[in-house]
């Protein structure tokens, strides 16, 4: 299944997929802040390693179903430029049991903004724009 | 021998570009690095926190290249 | 506004309410489980006192908007006959950083189930029903 | 004295209904439970895990009623 898309996430298509009666769902969006630090942001470029960024996405869902006790992890990135408010990421996660959501949703997002091959520029209202600083990869 | 880099986030611009041929002397991907520490202007800082992949896998320095190998030059992420 | 709803709980409205360009949104949905204890679970009736259930709920999104560094939080809790898979509580925080949106839900969610006068009654399958247990009230 | 109860919960199937007219004699929200607990089948478990709510607060268990009073019988809670 696809993680990486280059337009808007559907957000509540996400929330109308299967399995509603597991007792929780905890949904993760984040979206582009308007300043950074005090700097007035005006959108945000997001670039990947495609194909690995995929399998990443997917061994993170697969990582998370199997630490945690939950019934589904999904994750979906955006690419592309971005506007103030759009999502850039999402992440659902569905339980029996509201405390496993927590934690999953929680260890998806960190594991993803550690080891998913996707970069970030912001855009400023300067018209001047930046990389944001990241965190190194190493060989699994 | 020729490589072919492929340059992501904050490298691309260091490169011009996101697809860059490289000749070099030398056999692994450290002495690739190293080079392009050398010889390539505004790479040095960021010699030692670039990761380097061939097709979707991170390969460690001493890893061996071969003429006409696509590296992908991965550096630090931070997507969400 | 209103906390309490007799119909069911739009989560895309939700999603689509102000302030999108905090950083981080974080939606916890309720949804009715279609077993407790390995009890195959028909549906379920929420009730509540509902002018002090209305007071609670806002209490809670005014503490948890006042410990936690958060934009905001916004709290939906369905009442009536609910059928299996339907969200019974809604809890969105938005904020700049996610570590914050992910105390402040967790604190709301606990904090509503310890002191809203809310009860629910499962019914089961085989066309019994229960009460079930919870924690006692006490004066504030 | 009268007081009407407003059944909550759990407590609704044990009183019949959610609203009951109480005569007892006492001033008490404490005196009421002990009463409730006393001549009210199925009641006495719940007294010492029921809140009691005048308008919208919760009083203690000194609390003097008035007759007409309207008291909430509150059964633990656990919505969500």
């Amino acid at each position: 299944m696809d993680h990486l898309q280059s337009t808007q996430l559907d957000l509540a298509g996400l929330l109308e997929e299967s399995e509603h009666a597991s007792g929780a769902l905890l949904l993760f969006v984040g979206t582009v802040r308007e300043n950074n630090d005090g700097r007035p942001v005006t959108g945000m470029s997001y670039t990947a390693h495609e194909s690995m960024a995929e399998r990443l996405l997917a061994d993170i869902e697969s990582e998370t179903c199997a630490r945690f006790d939950i019934c589904s992890c999904r994750i979906l990135h955006r690419l592309g430029a971005l506007a103030l408010g759009d999502a850039s990421v999402v992440i659902a996660v569905r339980s029996a049991h509201r405390a496993a959501a927590f934690e999953a949703s929680r260890y998806a997002i960190e594991e993803l903004k550690k080891r998913a091959p996707i970069w970030k520029q912001e855009h400023y209202s300067d018209g001047d724009s930046a990389y944001l600083e990241g965190t190194p990869l190493k060989p699994s | 021998m020729q490589v072919h880099l492929r340059c992501y986030g904050a490298l691309n611009p260091i490169f011009g570009g996101d697809r860059v041929a490289w000749q070099f002397s030398g056999a692994s991907v450290q002495e690739l690095l190293a080079d392009l520490a050398q010889r390539q202007p505004g790479f040095a800082s960021w010699q030692n926190r670039v990761a380097c992949a061939l097709g979707d896998h991170i390969v460690h320095g001493d890893y061996a290249l071969t003429a006409g190998d696509e590296i992908a030059l991965l550096p630090p992420v931070g997507g969400g």
